[in-house]
């Protein structure tokens, strides 16, 4: 069952990253690949709490969320001054910066990693946990969905339709895209914490270009914008590296073999159906849209 | 309705503004009253859209002040002069093309309820707010003609209704003052009635306008005067008529 | 029987665990299969892919080729020996998936790992669960700290490069000592070791230095230690960046003697650095063909079977006599008619206490999660390592 | 520590090594420039470069000067490659730059597992030996390494320099860079410049892994890693500006190796990532020296040209 659980444990968990990272970079179409290290900063976050200060698991996690998402806005405030492909470049630069600097800190555990964290153990059993993640998962994509279809979800649909235009509206851009970044961020930093006191071990290698990398793949295969599709390319990419393993290989070659299958699937994805497997459509929509188009009439 | 203390319209004093060598505006002095229509002319890179820019704040001017009804604007950024009642439509439309036509004007009232996440946790205000912001835009639209494409999606819109919905954006905000860059370029048939129909609806409730346009004809028809721009300064204000029977101006407009 | 389980580690277990319950159930709900009562299993989590493969794979090979020996000589007891080897990719996330499953599905008293991240990442689970912890190959110090059921067969850093800071100050008679290591957790751990070790012998620590595991340049930090005019260096780094660091030491003059420990210790150093490399000091684990008549067995087979000679020869001589060290723990609980449970595993391991096995010698594991062993000193004379000292 | 033969010496020590930098971030600067890419797939052909002087000068025994044109040969049909069936077709779709930094970064990873399949993750470099003997000038250790490395940088640069000024297809690069749509519209073909500089980028790669093979070991994950430098470098020195990176690269690596004098030596690694950060956020055009810009970069202060030129 372990084997099980820890499997849907990561499913769910990338399921929560990827939709949050896609909130972000897909709706709201800041080109950022730092998602990773706020995802580390909530596991840090609530693990040292749980650890060093005692703090019970349940308070842990949500301040492990809270941590990540005041550092998102800390750095999106002199971050988000650029854009494209500058922000792009500005997040791997703060993104490695906090791994380097996890690394030479001693009380985040240093380059070995952070061992024995608080956590629901294996004799306890796991289920409730890992139904709880995949609880908070579902929770999630519904908040996202009900974000990105609300009033909100339209602004920032115009946002990233067209920056100036939506300026001269009257609308505070900064503003928005701070909020953006802080609640797909404070998600990300959510799934840290359920992270560490699962896995019960944190090194900061693991947050790196590599996880970002994944995590984009994850959107781009499943489909930018569409809230279904980062849900289904999380699972999917999450399934795939277990289903290669069936493929009885000599595991000499299985290794490498694995990523190049798995970043060739994402090639051909790019150039065969690059608008992932589940599209966005392309024009937003609100909920209660029959209300509304009923309301409009009568006017 | 404006912050201001009484309704004297738009007043830019010395306004100045350059990029490394070239200048944009060069000590530019204009001010437009409430209801009127005033028209800038001049050829291409006269700089005519950077004023407009300036103005609205999407480009900090190096010096000078901008005033909307007795408001210093000149320190405030983009979006609050828009909250205070400064519009303004793009040469380029920069509609929303994700969006419905009826969308498109939800972003735009000087209250927005989806700005803030925060907003989200107070759905019964969201509510109201939303269906206030509902009734205005549908009395907007009606007011454009554009009732009957409500739900559209923008880019399936022909061009000259969409610089319709690009005006009917802008009156969402219930401005003031309204800036209006090219609203006539490319745009025959019903929409030209429309658009001339609504500016002058506009004018006589009394708000600012500025109007950015190649179209001879639509100028004469509409401005009350005519503003000459030239390498960032302006030459001339007067009837637009006269204005383009300068022949020294001309010779400017078209030039070598 | 055992080669059987064994060809195949991955794919069929995790097909069995992937397609859920009713493959495990195959496995632990089944008790009409005597044969698998019969066994006594223990568990090995190596990494089999991924950057790492290269060792796991060579080291997996030499534990199987023991559990067949063994297995031959009649098991434990009359009892077969089976391993039970799961993929960790030396990544800390699927190590935590295999011992999971090791520890709930398979319910093996022992297991075996490797790699210091799985190493710690699995350290939890095993004093949670109390299944025994056998650590082989990762050495830094912090190993000996990650709880009550996680014990070292693998002399962590203070073993070696105590030994070889000792030897320096006592028989090379040394006085200034200088450290360049690698900022990471062993280099971190190993240094500190050195200097204590080196000071503790009478010496002094004069230069101290670290360095970032992606340089490719180290004249700022040879320079410094260039300055402390030290008598011996020691470096601890990786197999990768410690070549480069001799060549810049010797090419900015520094001639003094440099020391290492066992991850140097192979001949691509001599090949990279020519006579740069004479006078090297490195340290092994575990004896050499030329002085062991087993090891030399053991290397001629794997020249014979494989066509080479393994990655990381001691690291593989340390996998293959695990198997020997677990199976003397089992038949010790048999005897005691011991439920085989992992507290039971470690309380007979320390009663044990002393294990000879078959290619590295005496091993004393002591209450105190660390070990006791030899350690071999060797030193580049003419292009070739050669042994110069056993100490400890 | 502070004496003046340490100082000359990391001074340099900092100026050789930088050859290889300079000639990464001169490639990365470049595609940057003319095709507006922030290419990874630098990594990717810098992998395949080192490999291929690898197998011919460790594995096949050939001399050095094989392994150099067996790497330009390997650079240049990836580059072709890559661009002709790549970058050509995501163009072609308007593909956003999250897309093209996807496909980037994905093909440099596939490389990088192709080249692990191929030749096992054993750190390895192009000579069997790495050790260089030195010569001593002025108590400054010179390495035989270092003088041919410094002049095939020197003589790289200069040859592009050239070949930007000169020929047709190279003032046709700058053009572009300038700007496209007008490129196009004087009747350059903007896919022909696309692909030329591609090649050029490889060739330069090609030339800087070689020097780097043979000074330091490569596995097949160290090109990504020496790609994050060229990029901050890039940055640093100013987007579009070749001149200003090139000058940048040699700085930095001059203070990554230089900053041991002020700061514990374990920090260096931080250091280069705040400097990327603090860079783009404060400097997001690069550093600019007070001087008057050279003409074309026409400023356009009009706002509505800004959308249409980013596609």
């Amino acid at each position: 069952m372990e084997y099980l659980y820890t499997i849907i444990v990561m499913m769910a968990l990338y399921v929560i990253l990827a939709s949050s990272f896609d909130f972000v970079i897909g709706h709201g179409g800041l080109i950022s690949i730092a998602h990773p290290i706020f995802y580390a900063l909530g596991a840090y976050a609530s693990a040292l709490l749980a650890k060093d200060l005692h703090w019970p698991i349940v308070l842990a996690i949500p301040a492990g969320a809270v941590v990540a998402m005041v550092a998102s806005v800390l750095v999106a405030l002199p971050a988000l001054r650029v854009s494209g492909d500058y922000l792009l470049i500005a997040s791997i630069g703060f993104q490695l910066g906090v791994i380097e600097a996890i690394k030479n800190l001693d009380w985040t555990g240093g380059a070995g990693g952070l061992s024995n964290i608080p956590g629901v153990s294996i004799t306890q059993g796991h289920g409730p946990y890992v139904i709880a993640v995949v609880l908070i998962a579902i929770a999630t994509v519904a908040l996202l969905r009900f974000v990105a279809h609300s009033p909100y979800g339209r602004a920032i649909s115009a946002l990233r339709d067209d920056e100036p235009a939506f300026i001269a509206l009257g609308r505070n851009a900064m503003h928005m895209k701070i909020g953006i970044f802080a609640l797909g961020s404070a998600i990300a930093g959510l799934a840290g914490g359920l992270y560490a006191h699962y896995f019960r071990f944190l090194s900061a290698d693991q947050f790196g270009i590599m996880q970002s990398a994944a995590l984009l793949t994850m959107v781009v295969v499943g489909g930018m914008r569409s809230i279904w599709g980062p849900v289904l390319g999380a699972i999917v990419l999450e399934a795939l590296p277990q289903a290669l393993t069936f493929l009885n290989l000599p595991p000499s070659i299985l290794g490498p073999l694995q990523g190049i299958l798995f970043t060739g699937l994402v090639l051909i994805f790019m150039f065969f159906r690059p608008q992932g497997l589940i599209v966005a459509g392309d024009v937003w929509t609100g909920r209660r849209n029959a209300k509304e188009a009923a309301h409009v009439r009568r006017a | 309705m404006s912050a201001g203390l009484e309704a004297t319209g738009l007043e830019v004093t010395g306004l100045c503004k350059r990029f490394g060598g070239i200048v944009v505006a060069d000590a530019i002095d204009l001010a437009i009253p409430p209801g009127r229509v005033v028209g800038l002319i001049g050829p291409n890179g006269a700089g005519k859209t950077s004023f407009f820019n300036l103005v609205a704040g999407m480009v900090r001017a190096d010096a000078g002040r901008v005033r909307l009804d007795g408001t210093d604007l000149t320190r405030l950024p983009g979006y609050s002069r828009a909250r205070l009642g400064l519009a303004r439509t793009w040469q380029n439309l920069r509609l929303f093309p994700s969006l419905s036509v009826l969308d498109n004007l939800l972003i735009a009232p000087r209250r927005y309820p989806g700005e803030s996440l925060a907003a989200l946790l107070r759905p019964a205000r969201l509510r109201s707010a939303e269906y206030q912001a509902r009734e205005r835009a549908a009395s907007v639209l009606e007011r454009t003609g554009l009732a009957a494409i409500a739900h559209h999606p923008v880019a399936d819109v022909p061009f000259g209704q969409q610089k319709l919905i690009g005006v009917a954006r802008a009156l969402m905000n219930d401005p003031r003052c309204l800036l209006l860059d090219e609203p006539m370029a490319g745009v025959e048939g019903a929409a030209y009635g429309a658009i001339q129909r609504v500016v002058r609806d506009l004018a006589a409730a009394g708000i600012a306008i500025c109007v950015v346009e190649h179209n001879v004809a639509f100028i004469r028809d509409l401005c009350d005067e005519g503003v000459f721009m030239f390498a960032g300064r302006v030459l001339a204000r007067g009837e637009v008529g006269t204005l383009i029977a300068d022949p020294r101006l001309t010779e400017l407009y078209f030039g070598t | 029987m055992q080669t059987d389980r064994t060809s195949l580690p991955l794919s069929r277990r995790t097909l069995l665990g992937g397609l859920g319950a009713a493959g495990v159930a195959l496995r632990i709900g089944a008790p009409g299969i005597a044969r698998a009562a019969d066994k006594l299993s223990f568990g090995l989590a190596m990494p089999l892919t991924g950057s790492q493969a290269t060792y796991g794979q060579d080291q997996v090979r030499a534990t199987r080729w023991a559990i067949e020996a063994i297995n031959k000589a009649g098991g434990v007891d009359g009892r077969p020996l089976e391993a039970i080897i799961l993929d960790t990719q030396a990544d800390p996330q699927v190590g935590i998936q295999a011992v999971n499953r090791l520890i709930s599905v398979d319910h093996v008293p022992i297991f075996v790992t490797a790699w210091s991240e799985v190493v710690k990442a699995v350290a939890p689970i095993a004093n949670d669960s109390k299944t025994l912890e056998l650590s082989v190959g990762a050495n830094a110090p912090a190993v000996a700290k990650l709880g009550e059921y996680v014990y070292t067969t693998f002399p962590l850093a203070d073993v070696d490069v105590a030994a070889v800071a000792r030897y320096a100050a006592t028989t090379l008679h040394k006085k200034r000592a200088a450290v360049l290591f690698i900022n990471n957790e062993t280099g971190i751990g190993s240094a500190q070791v050195y200097r204590k070790s080196f000071t503790g012998a009478g010496g002094t620590v004069v230069g101290y230095e670290a360095y970032d595991p992606k340089a490719t340049d180290w004249t700022g930090q040879i320079l410094k230690l260039r300055g402390a005019n030290p008598d011996v260096v020691h470096i601890q780094g990786l197999v990768a960046d410690t070549p480069q660091i001799i060549a810049q030491m010797r090419q900015l003059g520094m001639n003094q003697t440099i020391s290492s420990y066992s991850a140097i210790y192979n001949p691509g150093l001599i090949q990279k650095l020519g006579a740069a490399a004479n006078g090297v000091i490195a340290t092994s684990l575990a004896p050499g063909a030329s002085d062991s008549p087993a090891v030399k067995a053991y290397v001629e087979r794997w020249v014979k079977e494989v066509g080479r000679q393994p990655n990381g020869l001691p690291y593989t001589q340390y996998l293959h006599d695990t198997p020997y060290l677990v199976a003397d723990i089992y038949k010790g609980m048999l005897a005691k008619k011991m439920a085989m449970t992992g507290a039971n595993a470690r309380t007979e391991m320390l009663a044990i206490g002393t294990f000879q096995l078959p290619l590295t010698g005496k091993l004393v594991i002591n209450p105190n999660h660390t070990v006791d062993k030899p350690v071999y000193l060797m030193e580049v004379v003419n292009g070739a390592w050669k042994q110069i000292a056993v100490v400890g | 520590m502070f004496s003046l033969v340490n100082l000359l010496q990391i001074g340099w020590t900092s100026l050789a090594t930088s050859s290889y930098l300079v000639l990464f971030t001169l490639a990365f600067a470049l595609v940057l420039k003319v095709n507006r890419v922030f290419n990874f797939t630098q990594a990717a052909v810098m992998t395949v470069a080192f490999y291929a002087a690898y197998t011919l000068v460790s594995l096949l025994h050939l001399p050095g000067a094989a392994g150099l044109l067996g790497a330009f040969a390997a650079t240049l049909i990836l580059s072709a490659l890559l661009e002709i069936g790549g970058f050509r077709t995501l163009r072609r779709r308007r593909a956003s730059p999250i897309f093209l930094f996807i496909f980037t970064l994905i093909v440099s990873e596939l490389v990088s597992y192709l080249a692990m399949m191929v030749y096992g993750t054993w750190p390895t470099t192009i000579f069997p030996s790495l050790f260089w003997p030195v010569r001593i000038i002025a108590g400054v250790a010179v390495s035989q390494w270092d003088v041919p490395a410094i002049g095939a940088t020197i003589a790289t640069v200069a040859a592009l320099f050239a070949f930007l000024r000169f020929t047709r297809i190279g003032r046709s690069m700058v053009a572009v860079a300038d700007n496209p749509d007008l490129a196009e519209f004087y009747g350059i073909a903007k896919d022909r410049v696309y692909l030329v500089t591609l090649l050029a980028a490889g060739l330069i790669s090609a030339v800087a892994m070689f020097l780097y093979g043979t000074r330091a070991q490569v596995e097949p994950t160290t090109a990504l890693n020496l790609l994050l430098f060229a990029i901050a470098a890039t940055i640093i020195g100013g987007i579009g500006n070749l001149g200003g990176a090139v000058a940048t690269a040699v700085a930095l690596g001059l203070l990554q190796n230089g900053s041991i004098l002020f700061i514990p030596s374990s920090w260096q690694g931080f250091l280069l990532y705040a400097f990327l950060f603090l860079a783009i956020v404060c400097f997001p055009r690069g550093i600019r020296l007070p001087r008057r810009r050279l003409v074309r970069n026409t400023p356009t202060p009009d706002l509505d040209d800004g959308k249409a030129e980013k596609a």
